[in-house]
């Protein structure tokens, strides 16, 4: 067996294993030198992002890749005499997973690459690089598994992780405060998922999604076990009005863990798009759910974008901004799946919205991660996230400052940037479905502009301040990282049409067909 | 695969390249025109000092609009709205978890009841 | 006789449990209601997995060979494991709120705000 | 009948004590309600033919999480809504 | 035969019932832990018992378990309430 | 006072439903246990353990377990990040 | 009714009725002190009496089936019940201790020698 | 190196008793007897110095751990069934007149003051309070203080003991 | 501050008992109930005992910090390496490769009730072992950076 042919067999099982090994292994390189530890933060992460892009490609080319734990061979998902059942834990990697996955390990790197300067003047680095890694395995894991209770075991790893990793900086007490917050609330969610969990048990003896779908009688239970999946889910992914936590969590971390919370919270997000359209589909009111999936997302614009107005923390203002871009998500694919029954509406406008909002959670994670990055640059020179203390930083800083244009110019929908291709797909698609919800959008994303445009003002213009005299550019890591993901952000916005044929599209349609997703698990059941 | 094929949206087209060629060209065409004017500033003279009305010219630091200044107009235009969003974020972690119950609790009427 | 008392215990618990972590303000307080919970969840479970008669599902001298469902009881111990890490993260969390603070009390651990 | 009741009493003091969690405003006492909390639920662990989750309740609820619960209230205040 | 271990277990349980009064009403923290301390040794008492009932020889090992441990979150207790932690 | 309308009103939501759970479920005779039924049935050939679940835990489900420890592993780094020393120059948080 | 039988009965008897003798002193008995005498001692002996109802019958099933798990019952039972015992004396003496320490004075208390030692 | 053997052995033994009636090598089976060594050896290694810390091996003796295997059920259940006779009695009449003394133990090992404190908690209506760490005194809370000893200011630990002389057995055991 | 003589020696006794009966119920996971995580917690309580019977300061003489860490990746990674291996032998990550082979845990057990063997389960000791040890490790060290978070140092 050839190298190539393993890793195609086993990259499911690497894509989660290697961030743990990683991880594993963290504290004890941190004992022995700081330099053997960057080494091997890096070559692992480039080793992860390597094996998540094979995956990807394998799935984009043949379909959904299978992986079952402890079985005797890689795709035999059902055993010959269990009478056609799942009995062990399942890896069901489709497109909507692959495309999640690409995310993860795009903007891991990038993050990585910058964390490693950015963080070099604080303790307890192997803790931190450790906890990244749980974090990246805990993605990984919630994006591929095909099991329920296995996401929410990676659920858990993820807010445990991105909770040690909020309350990073102890000086102040702040940090703390905000990941006591954030945990408390997501433990009371995976509480409820758990209960979920016991519902669907209970009632099918299943664990896995497919087999969960397969047998879906959308009873009374099944109804309560749905609400709460789908407000724990919504909770974590910082829907308005659940969505608390976020300024406060996306505001204090250090601003490299903030880029990847970003990436945290669409993994939620798309545990909750798993939930409705996998496991129920059309055997659920689709137009009920879909509607109130539609009102969290223009509630979060809304509310989002005016809340970061007035703003002054810089970080705090994009993480209201955060929440009001992932209102334009929930629309999108509420939008989608509130046609989901109607086979003419859905291919008239419903794929379109479902791609426009798929499409737009690639986009939010590429620019969002840059603008947090230039915000953590900023902070890193001058020491202050207060936006009345800067002014005339665009005379020293002048890559941060570029970096900063172009994701604020893609977050606020401007051409030829990204941000504005998923826009007007979203746009277009919402406008078939109600004019109105279509305008709320394009308000939203006006007054996205101006808050940049203070932003900008306030940070980059103006005379040189005497106090930031000797303020100099960032380090060159750090540029770096901003760099990836700010050609990502150009070259996704100049060539939109062969990403979203060749990623989105296959992600929209895996995630609208349930029958072919319950057939690849369980063999043409 | 054709890397410069416009995006369909199903309504209509964006084909970012053609915009970006056709920007450019604008861009060119207004710096061409922009070019031919005459200008009247000359260096090294009075025209650089800015005059204030004969007054002391403010520092450096003291010129920069801050943020809290900003859309000052637009806040209080919007302050109903603002004042009843504002202190909902409270900060405390109970009315947090109340509202995760409350609306998890909505959520239970309007699903088990209406579908 | 039983009947399903044991599914109704469950509620009560995650009611009580509920309450605990609404209407207190007191972070360890809280995070008794959240063990509360947690139990109730995993009794949930294990409630659901027990069947009339059946034995526990352990083959080394077992007097029956009815057993009672053995999933469950996987399911628990992975939940009780993510309890325990959950107390003590929280707990730490505490300890140097309080240093930092001087107070555990919700009420004033309220700087971020707005 | 007489082998029923025994759950009975033990499920009603695990409402009972959840209760007493609930009330106590000194968190000694909540703690220790919850400590009796965690005995009752490996009981009916136990009863309900789960010795290993029994187990795991005990070593846990028996031992570590109480201590860590009270260092932690070492660290803090021992008394609900005490003044900072 | 069996019922006898069960009557035995029946009677322990109602007794667990009245030493849970005493935690509720006990003036002082150390009369609850004496309280839980005596609950702990029904427990431990019943659940040996109940390993008979279930005719189930090995999960006896979950009291010992029990004996071995329970003492410790009452020494922690103890040494709170004497103020040397 | 609000507060605690609002607090009463959605337990109550809640408490119905979960009741509905409560009662809509049978204790002691579980609907299907077909998966658990092969557990039992097979377990002992394919993973050698008498005690099934063991066998569920390590090796059925033995992915869970791997989560499972990395949940404490995380809590535990984090407990050692909480009570970490801090170094001079270290960036300090503004407010 | 066999020897063993007859045996067991009373171990059990005996057990349980320890058991509520040390439950009502619990109740009855007017401070922290005298309390304690009476979960310790009687909570203890009661329980090591019921579990020496298990070793018997363990041990008897053992020697009349020669099943040696019998004997595996019988020896955990009796480890449970040794264990315990030593433990909660352990236990007791520790509350006691921290109790005393914390200011809380036996009542009725004709002398308190450990007041006045000052320790 | 002898903790080291002592305490594993002592492991070893705990570990054939939680494991008889396993296998037919006496009552045990040869996996059992080869993990029973591995595991004793671990705990040896990682407990050495917590169960030897006195580094006095006097308890190693064979008449010394007869001397224990007799101790625990006669002398020790004997008095331990009267006292619990007493309690008895006490609770149901509320008859008591109790007090904190002092006891004089005279014994010198740790193990010793150990062992009398805990004969003395679980046995005559007394509980151990307190102990002087010097001059290894204990201080008794009793149910029942007999007339006239609340005046003494230490009483010997025979005294206490009205059946069986256990002090005197503990010191041939302990010492 | 240190407790009481008694309860000092009480816990010198018992934390061998302790130690030699979590590691009983980690070995003997696939025969009765108990496993890895349970034996790992029972052995992590008797640390406890330790650490409250003696002073924080002396307690990190014994019980130290480094080490334990080491047990706890020790143990995760061997827990890890031990799924890994699976793929050498080029079956799939948590395949049991070693039951039925004859070798160490490899003795093949019929179905239906038996009195149990040890020697059986192929890699589930060895996972549970692994997860002992890292349960350990990992509990223990809570407690320990749980102590040292208290003000006053040395109690």
């Amino acid at each position: 067996m050839t190298v190539a042919d393993f890793l195609f067999t086993n990259a499911p099982a690497l894509l989660v294993v290697i961030p743990l090994f990683a991880a594993f292994i963290c504290p004890v390189a941190g004992k022995i030198s700081s330099t053997i530890r960057n080494l091997w933060v890096m070559g692992m992460m480039l080793v992860t992002a390597a094996v998540a892009f094979i995956l990807a490609f394998r799935v984009f080319v043949t379909g959904p890749v299978l992986y079952v734990f402890g079985a005797a061979a890689a795709n035999l998902a059902v055993p010959l005499d269990s009478g056609g059942i799942p009995i062990r834990i399942i890896f069901t990697v489709d497109a909507m997973s692959a495309f999640m996955d690409i995310i993860c390990a795009i903007v891991g790197v990038s993050v990585l690459l910058y964390s490693l300067s950015s963080e070099s003047r604080n303790s307890g680095l192997e803790g931190y690089y450790t906890l990244f890694f749980l974090m990246i395995a805990g993605v990984f894991g919630m994006v591929s598994t095909g099991d329920l209770f296995n996401f929410f075991v990676f659920l858990e790893i993820l807010s445990l992780a991105s909770a040690g990793m909020i309350a990073y900086r102890i000086d102040g007490g702040l940090a703390v405060e905000a990941a006591l917050k954030y945990f408390i609330l997501s433990t009371l969610g995976a509480i409820f998922v758990l209960f979920a969990i016991g519902v669907y048990y209970g009632q099918y003896n299943a664990l896995n999604i497919a087999m969960i779908a397969q047998r879906m009688q959308f009873t009374m239970l099944d109804k309560i076990a749905l609400v709460l999946l789908v407000a724990a889910l919504a909770m974590k992914c910082g829907a308005v009005p659940l969505h608390f936590w976020t300024p406060d969590a996306y505001s204090m971390a250090p601003s490299s863990v903030t880029a990847f919370l970003v990436v945290a919270s669409q993994a939620s997000l798309y545990g909750l798009f798993r939930v409705v359209f996998t496991m129920y589909n059309i055997t659920m009111n689709c137009v009920t759910v879909g509607w109130i999936i539609i009102i969290f997302g223009v509630l979060s614009m809304v509310v989002g974008v005016t809340m970061a107005i007035p703003q002054k923390d810089i970080k705090r203002l994009m993480a209201y901004h955060a929440v009001s871009q992932t209102g334009y998500m929930l629309l999108g694919v509420g939008v989608g799946l509130a046609v989901l029954g109607n086979t003419t509406l859905t291919s008239a406008f419903g794929f379109m919205a479902m791609e426009g909002g798929i499409f737009h959670i690639f986009n939010h994670a590429m620019y969002k991660g840059l603008l947090f990055l230039t915000a953590g640059a900023i902070f890193y020179r001058i020491g202050t996230r207060d936006l009345n203390r800067m002014g005339g930083l665009g005379h020293t800083m002048k890559y941060t400052m570029i970096f900063f244009i172009i994701g604020a110019l893609a977050i606020a929908g401007i051409p030829p940037f990204n941000g504005f291709a998923s826009k007007l797909m979203i746009y277009e698609s919402v406008y078939l479905f109600n004019p109105l919800l279509a305008i709320i959008a394009m308000v939203v994303s006006i007054l996205t502009l101006a808050s940049f445009v203070k932003v900008f003002h306030s940070v980059f213009m103006g005379p040189k301040l005497p106090e930031y005299a000797d303020v100099k550019e960032a380090p060159l890591p750090m540029l770096i990282g901003m760099g990836i993901l700010a050609a990502i952000v150009i070259l996704f916005g100049l060539f939109p049409q062969p990403v979203v044929d060749i990623l989105v599209a296959p992600a929209a349609h895996a995630l609208a067909d349930q029958g072919g997703y319950i057939a690849s698990v369980l063999g043409g059941a | 695969m054709d890397l410069i094929a416009p995006l369909l949206t199903g309504y209509g087209i964006w084909a970012p390249v053609t915009w970006l060629v056709a920007f450019v060209a604008a861009v060119i065409v207004v710096y061409l025109l922009w070019k031919t004017g005459e200008s009247s500033y000359k260096k090294g003279t009075e025209l650089e000092r800015p005059y204030l009305s004969g007054n002391v010219e403010p520092e450096k630091g003291a010129v920069h609009i801050r943020a809290s200044n900003l859309y000052w107009g637009f806040l209080q235009a919007l302050k109903g709205y603002y004042d009843v969003l504002v202190p909902v974020h409270t900060g405390i972690l109970t009315d947090y978890m109340i509202w995760f119950v409350a609306v998890t609790a909505l959520v239970l009427v309007i699903v088990g009841m209406l579908s | 006789m039983l009947w399903n008392l044991p599914f109704i215990t469950v509620v009560v618990l995650t009611l009580i449990g509920l309450v605990t972590v609404l209407l207190k303000k007191n972070i360890i307080k809280i995070l008794l209601g959240i063990n509360i919970l947690n139990s109730a969840a995993n009794l949930f479970l294990i409630t659901l997995g027990y069947r009339e008669g059946g034995v526990a599902p352990i083959f080394t001298l077992a007097p029956s060979e009815l057993m009672v469902l053995p999933t469950p009881q996987a399911l628990v111990l992975t939940s009780i494991v993510i309890g325990v890490a959950t107390s003590a993260l929280v707990l730490s969390f505490a300890i140097v709120l309080q240093k930092k603070y001087g107070t555990v009390d919700i009420d004033k651990i309220r700087r971020l705000h707005g | 009948m007489i082998e029923q009741i025994p759950q009975i009493l033990v499920l009603l003091g695990l409402i009972v004590s959840a209760v007493l969690t609930f009330h106590f405003k000194d968190l000694l006492a909540a703690t220790l309600a919850a400590g009796l909390f965690s005995f009752l639920i490996s009981l009916e662990f136990y009863i309900l033919q789960a010795p290993d989750v029994a187990i795991s309740q005990a070593a846990i609820g028996a031992g570590l999480t109480t201590a860590i619960f009270i260092i932690a209230i070492r660290a803090t205040k021992r008394f609900e809504g005490e003044g900072s | 035969m069996i019922d006898v271990w069960i009557l035995a277990v029946f009677c322990l349980t109602v007794l667990m019932a009245f030493a849970v009064v005493r935690l509720v009403l006990g003036p002082t923290a150390p009369d609850r832990v004496i309280a839980l301390d005596t609950v702990n040794t029904l427990v431990i008492a019943s659940m040996i018992l109940l390993g008979v009932v279930f005719q189930e020889i090995i999960i006896v090992d979950v009291a010992i378990v029990y004996g071995l441990l329970s003492f410790v979150s009452t020494l922690y207790i103890a040494k709170y309430i004497g103020g040397e932690l | 006072m609000k507060k605690v309308l609002v607090v009463g009103a959605s337990l109550l939501i809640m408490a119905a439903f979960f009741g509905m759970i409560a009662l809509n479920l049978t204790f002691g005779s579980p609907k299907t246990t077909d998966m658990d039924d092969y557990f039992l049935r097979n377990g002992q050939e394919l993973t050698g353990s008498n005690n099934e679940c063991t066998a569920v835990v390590f090796d059925f489900r033995g992915f869970d377990t791997l989560g499972e420890s990395t949940v404490l592993f995380c809590a535990i780094v984090g407990v050692g990040l909480m009570f970490r020393k801090m170094q001079g120059g270290e960036e300090y948080e503004d407010e | 009714m066999t020897v063993v039988e007859i045996l067991i009965y009373t171990c059990l008897v005996i057990g349980v009725v320890f058991n509520s003798l040390g439950v009502l002193g619990l109740l009855r008995f007017p401070d922290l002190y005298t309390r304690m005498h009476a979960t310790t001692k009687a909570t203890t002996f009661g329980s090591i009496f019921t579990s020496l109802a298990v070793v018997v019958y363990g041990l008897s099933m053992f020697f009349s089936q020669n099943a040696s798990q019998y004997l595996n019952l019988a020896i955990h039972a009796f480890l449970a019940a040794a264990f315990l015992a030593f433990t909660n004396a352990v236990s007791a003496h520790a509350i006691a201790r921290a109790a005393h320490k914390s200011g809380i004075k036996p009542m009725l208390a004709v002398v308190d020698r450990l007041e006045e030692a000052k320790l | 190196m002898i903790p080291f053997l002592v305490t594993t052995g002592m492991a070893f033994l705990l570990y054939l008793i939680l494991t008889a009636g396993s296998g037919s090598i006496g009552f045990w089976s040869l996996s059992e007897l080869a993990m029973g060594a591995v595991l004793a050896m671990i705990t040896g290694l990682v407990t050495r110095k917590f169960l030897c810390r006195s580094e006095s091996y006097r308890l190693l003796s064979p008449i010394r751990l007869l001397l224990l295997l007799v101790y625990v059920p006669v002398p020790f259940f004997i008095e331990l069934m009267k006292a619990n006779l007493d309690v008895a009695y006490r609770v149901i009449t509320l008859n008591i007149r109790p007090g904190i003394i002092r006891v004089h133990s005279g014994l010198k090992t740790d193990l010793g003051i150990f062992m009398l404190a805990n004969s003395i908690t679980l046995t005559p209506g007394t509980l151990s309070v307190g102990i002087d760490e010097e001059t290894n005194d204990l201080f008794i809370h009793t149910i029942n203080i007999a007339e006239g000893d609340e005046k003494k200011e230490i009483i010997e630990s025979t005294e206490l003991f009205r059946l069986v002389n256990l002090p005197a057995w503990i010191r041939r055991i302990a010492e | 501050m240190r407790m009481s003589k008694i309860v000092r020696t009480a816990a010198d006794i018992l934390y061998p008992a302790i130690l030699i009966f979590g590691l009983y119920i980690v070995a003997h996971g696939h025969l009765t109930p108990g496993g890895g995580f349970q034996g790992g917690a029972v052995i992590a309580t008797g640390g406890a005992l330790v650490i409250v019977a003696y002073n924080y300061k002396e307690v990190t003489g014994w019980l130290k910090k480094n080490v334990l860490t080491g047990q706890e990746v020790s143990g995760l990674v061997g827990f890890i390496g031990v799924g890994l291996l699976a793929l050498a032998f080029g079956q799939v990550f948590f395949f049991n490769y070693l039951v039925g082979s004859g070798s160490i845990f490899g003795m093949p057990v019929p179905y239906g009730i038996n009195p149990g063997e040890l020697n059986t389960a192929g890699i589930v000791p060895l996972m549970n072992f692994a997860v002992g040890i890292e349960v350990w490790g990992g509990l223990t060290v809570v407690i320990l950076y749980m102590l040292s978070g208290l003000e006053k140092e040395g109690c």
